[in-house]
């Protein structure tokens, strides 16, 4: 039953112009969050509710379905819940530098963020460990005022 | 149909070219209203089966961020990427097979103000031929099909006109239309300007940010949570080919196939006489008489005759689209969702002065793709029967 | 509540990287020619078409209107879901309630993708793009991802997080998620419609890179071509049209979570190995089915795994396996085709990824191990009377299931 | 409901698009082959034996299958549009002269095929007019090899 492929034909270039959408995202939680980081602060909502405290805050709490605006401010410790050792690029083209990005919990509340953790091998690095965060000289009100989390 | 489906509540935004929020709030502040007016929470539904376009959204799945603002939270949640009243199709029969007794259908697009509904269109071209001759779009599309019908019939693009300007009058007493004129005459739509002949941009939907929500519930249920029920009579679709030139653009066989077997589900023999009021899904002015001929509404050929005299208005034997229809406002992926909900207030006595009186039994009508290549009807009854 | 079975399966004839020498919709008629040949029914016989495939993929949208015309849907009612990765399976369940619902006899659900008609990596980080350039505008740095919020490796990256809070929840080591590898790509060489065939050994998974640890590039699907059909029944026309040998679906349950990856914009509360969702779907599924410990009952099951810790990780979620047991139940051999819970006889979605199908052909491929019709030498070799089926998407949030059985539910 | 000037949003846009290599199929690159000999080719159900372009392998899943067969290159015009605009990625602009789109019954086929109509008034085109092909002098294989149809004589 080998299945024999029939004759190559040709391809058309056809375009998915994703540049020609203009994309509403919601962004209230997004600068609270920066404009808090501006003063090395992270902040994020609170649901009144059920206490989940999101980062970077949305407009309504998914679990109670309800409305959100209570700000609050959270810690810039936290601990890893996961991480990976990004080795490769997605095709398996090896990466110059080993990089751990972790998923980390910040703690007072329950969002997991991305960030990178230096000053540590990758080989020591585990699910649970304490990290704090190392704050940029002159923060900007952006992402990138953390530069990174060192562990504790 | 052993079981009875109805429709409990139904809710949809301020349609807009631009609503001026992002959708995830959009749809938030939609579902809470039905809340509200119901008085359930999101826990009180037992499925969710949503309808956008990822083209449209400009991303793939969706519905990614859209399950958790219309309450879907660990529920069950499906998606249908059609035209939205083929998602209520979808959702009555997940209620009709036992396993559930109440869904929220909720369909939406930000054609308006996102993207660009033209691009939707042409990505929906078979890519290894129209799309890459690059020739038809859906103007001239529409335009061959008007064209179809004004040769098969001897008619000039009169009869346009009228239907377009009777839609925008409709609209200026449907609070949640885009588009409206409350005065407006045949002549008023026939001094816009020309975009493919005969079509005129008065005959040719404007583009709208929207959505609709829609809840099911079987008969029991529906009876507990509201008081007037709008019941689900029958539903079908189907489908043409996507080869323009191979269809005859004047008639649509799809339409007239889902209508018999959405008749024959409803008990109707008699269409003309025992529907009382339909809500087209026409985004053409042309498309309309094409399709509610098909449906068996009004004689083939006839839309001069209907237009002279004023059988589809509001006050006439066959009211149509007393929303002002796809001329007013055209949701992609909502659009024949909308005309549900527009008929459920027609059956409710909730239309105002749109109001058809004594409107009974009603249909509405979806589409997709290019001169109406899937049509959908709906039958919908204040009567349980 | 109808009975309603699969009476037959219709595959491509080969699930491959790239076919040159078909269109999309060619490749969809394939399918449907096979099941009709398959079951010996005619598309007459067929009273209604569900479709299914992620048109990002393709770029084509709403592909039903110039597909259908390839499977004959043309003057017959159509249905088209899209779930993201589960869209196979809602496809298929979508054809289940055509016939539930007791409207329809006899519906042909198609699904497929062809990934070489574009690039699936593009089409997965389409999901999130705009939250992306979001933040990039909020100060992220995309390109060496320092910092707060950083984006690493796509859809590999995202599951790494997933896979080492799974390991480290589980006990599991990263040579477990070898060994599951092995095992399946050993398993799709034996299966003609699985896409990469070459037996596997775990050292052959380990001499691939990492590419997020615990991630190795031998731990990650391949980007597939390929279509999928399938005709469910009513019972009344399982006894018309068939020998009654057809596998019946007696459950379906379905769920969906928040975005437990890549949610930048309205912030991440849950863990990507949770799945809670997998748990509600399966409840619902297996009350449908009378099962009342999924963990004795099934004779066999195909799971989504788009990665191959997902496959240990799915059958504690899915109740196979007390949480914690999979790898060990793995270790005794009970997954192999011989074992005593084959798991993934076929090589699952870790083989073979035409995402459209892919959630389709798990319950497909069950249908055909109830019905004996398996080509290839994955049959399991016992009998099988319920297997289980999972499919798995979209931001690692949705979850279906479908149990099958041999034998119909008593009619209530 | 929320007060739309309360909600907080950004507009974001992706400077970017997503590209992609659509596989033609063998009758579509049978088509095109033809194109590059001048030819306008087709498909004939072996069953029903209907003519149709573009070309395709099955006519239907219920109908037989078809075969690759040259059609004429001069029909009658069945259905036209005048545009008074063109739509480029999905944005609509106007154009400077008007163009006469055309549905053309080529002789012998099933299936009418849209292309522009040159060297007609307007004002003067009507359905049944009888119009030929015209091609790009040196053909390449492609879609617009066929430029366009013009007035038989």
């Amino acid at each position: 039953m080998a299945f024999q492929m029939g004759e190559e034909t040709r391809t058309f270039p056809i375009t998915w112009d994703v540049s020609a959408n203009k994309y509403k995202i919601e962004s209230r939680g997004l600068r609270i969050l920066t404009e808090g980081m501006k003063d090395k602060k992270i902040r994020g909502i609170r649901c009144h509710e059920c206490d989940t405290v999101y980062i970077p805050g949305p407009f309504y709490c998914r679990k109670c379905h309800i409305e959100i605006d209570e700000v609050v401010e959270v810690k810039d410790t936290g601990t890893v819940m996961s991480f990976a050792v990004d080795m490769a690029d997605i095709r398996g083209n090896p990466l110059p530098e080993k990089r751990i990005s972790a998923m980390i919990k910040l703690d007072d509340c329950d969002a997991w963020f991305i960030g990178t953790v230096e000053n540590m091998d990758w080989k020591d690095a585990k699910v649970g460990m304490r990290v704090k965060s190392i704050w940029v000289d002159e923060p900007q009100g952006k992402f990138s005022d953390i530069d990174h989390f060192e562990p504790i | 149909m052993e079981r009875k489906v109805a429709i409990v509540s139904h809710v949809q935004t301020k349609h807009s070219s631009d609503i001026g929020m992002p959708r995830e709030r959009m749809l938030f502040n939609l579902v809470k209203e039905l809340h509200n007016k119901v008085g359930i929470t999101r826990h009180d539904v037992d499925s969710y089966v949503l309808c956008s376009n990822d083209f449209e959204a400009g991303r793939t799945i969706s519905t990614v961020f859209e399950d958790t603002p219309v309450g879907a939270y660990m529920k069950d949640e499906t998606k249908v990427e059609m035209d939205g009243i083929m998602a209520l199709i979808y959702a009555t029969m997940r209620i009709l097979s036992g396993q559930f007794d109440t869904a929220l259908v909720v369909a939406n697009s930000l054609g308006g103000s996102q993207f660009r509904p033209f691009l939707i269109m042409e990505y929906q071209l078979d890519p290894t031929f129209d799309r890459q001759v690059g020739l038809i779009n859906e103007l001239n599309a529409g335009a061959f099909q008007a064209r179809s019908y004004m040769d098969k019939y001897g008619l000039d693009e009169w009869f346009l006109d009228a239907i377009s300007a009777r839609l925008l009058r409709n609209g200026a007493i449907n609070p949640y239309a885009l588009r409206s004129k409350d005065d407006a005459t045949p002549e008023y739509v026939a001094s816009s300007e020309y975009y493919y002949e005969p079509l005129r941009k008065l005959h040719c939907y404007p583009f709208s940010d929207g959505a609709c929500a829609v809840l099911l519930a079987c008969g029991e249920k529906a009876k507990e949570l509201c008081e007037k029920p709008v019941w689900i009579k029958g539903f079908s679709n189907s489908l043409e080919t996507c080869r323009l030139g191979e269809r005859e653009l004047y008639t649509s066989p799809s339409t007239k196939q889902a209508a018999e077997k959405a008749y024959k589900a409803a008990g109707i023999s008699d269409p003309a006489n025992e529907i009382d009021v339909a809500e087209i899904s026409a985004k053409f002015a042309h498309q309309e008489p094409i399709i509610c001929e098909s449906l068996g509404l009004f004689p083939e050929g006839s839309a001069e005759d209907v237009a002279k005299n004023d059988l589809a208005e509001i006050t006439g034997k066959m009211p149509i689209s007393p929303s002002g229809g796809g001329i007013c406002t055209y949701v992609f992926s909502a659009a024949g969702l909308i005309n549900v909900a527009q008929c459920c207030q027609q059956l409710t006595g909730e239309a105002g002065d749109a109001q058809v009186p004594n409107a009974k039994i009603a249909l509405a009508h979806g589409q997709d793709g290019f001169c109406a290549q899937h049509n959908s009807v709906v039958i919908l009854s204040s009567e349980e029967g | 509540m109808r009975n309603v079975a699969i009476i037959g399966v219709g595959y491509t004839p080969v699930f491959v990287s790239k076919r040159i020498d078909v269109s999309i919709a060619e490749m969809a008629n394939e399918a449907a020619n096979a099941v009709f040949r398959n079951t010996g029914l005619t598309i007459d016989q067929i009273d209604a078409v569900v479709q299914g495939n992620m048109q990002p993929f393709e770029c084509v949208n709403l592909p039903y209107l110039w597909a259908s015309e390839h499977i004959g849907a043309v003057g017959k009612p159509v249905m088209r879901i899209a779930t993201g990765g589960t869209t196979g399976m809602t496809t298929l369940m979508c054809a289940y309630y055509h016939v539930a619902s007791g409207l329809y006899d006899v519906v042909l659900a198609v699904t497929w993708e062809k990934h070489s008609d574009g690039d699936a990596q593009v089409g997965l980080a389409g999901i999130v793009t705009p939250e992306i350039f979001t933040m990039v505008m909020h100060g992220l740095d995309l390109i060496t991802g320092r910092g707060m919020g950083g984006t690493s490796g796509g859809s590999t990256g995202a599951a790494a997080y997933q896979a080492l809070s799974y390991l480290h929840h589980s006990g599991a080591d990263p040579e477990h998620i070898d060994k599951m590898a092995a095992l399946e790509r050993s398993n799709a060489a034996l299966n003609p419609y699985a896409h990469l065939r070459k037996k596997t050994t775990v050292e052959d998974i380990q001499a691939t890179p990492f590419i997020s640890w615990p991630l190795r590039y031998g731990h990650t699907c391949p980007t597939t071509d390929g279509a999928t059909a399938c005709i469910v029944a009513s019972e009344e026309k399982v006894k018309e049209l068939t020998d009654g040998n057809v596998a019946w679906i007696i459950g379906v349950g379905s769920c969906t979570s928040d975005p437990c990856t890549a949610n930048f914009i309205e912030g991440q509360i849950t863990d990507p190995a949770e799945q809670e969702s997998c748990r509600i779907a399966a409840k619902k599924a297996y009350e449908m089915a009378g099962i009342e410990d999924p963990s004795k009952e099934f004779d066999m099951a195909e799971l989504y795994d788009g990665f191959a810790h997902q496959s240990l990780m799915y059958a504690e979620k899915l109740g196979l396996c007390k949480e914690g047991e999979a790898h060990k139940l793995l270790d005794k051999g009970a997954f192999n085709i011989d074992g005593e819970l084959p798991i993934n006889a076929s090589g699952g979605v870790f083989s073979t990824n035409a995402i459209g199908t892919s959630a389709m052909n798990r319950p497909c491929e069950c249908a055909l191990q109830i019905m004996g019709k398996i080509e290839g030498e994955h049959k399991i070799p016992k009998k099988i009377k319920k297997a289980l089926a999972h499919g798995w998407g979209g931001l690692f949030q949705y979850n279906s299931v479908m149990v099958l059985s041999d034998t119909p539910k008593k009619s209530s | 409901m929320v007060n739309q000037s309360e909600v907080e949003f950004v507009e974001t846009i992706v400077p970017m698009d997503f590209n992609y290599n659509i596989r033609a199929g063998k009758p579509i690159e049978d088509y095109l082959r033809g194109m590059a000999q001048k030819k306008i080719m087709g498909s004939k159900c072996t069953k029903c034996g209907k003519v149709v372009i573009p070309p395709r392998n099955v006519c239907g899943v219920a109908c037989g299958k078809m075969e690759m067969v040259e059609v004429d290159q001069t029909g009658t015009l069945q259905n036209y549009t005048i545009g008074h605009v063109k739509i480029t990625k999905g944005l609509m602009e106007p154009v400077e002269e008007p163009v006469v789109l055309g549905m053309i019954q080529l002789d012998g086929t099933n299936s009418l095929l849209v292309s522009e109509i040159r060297g007609v008034d307007p004002k003067q085109v009507k359905k049944g007019l009888r119009v030929k092909a015209v091609w790009k002098e040196s053909p390449e294989g492609k879609f617009d090899d066929l430029a366009y149809f013009e007035l038989a004589s």
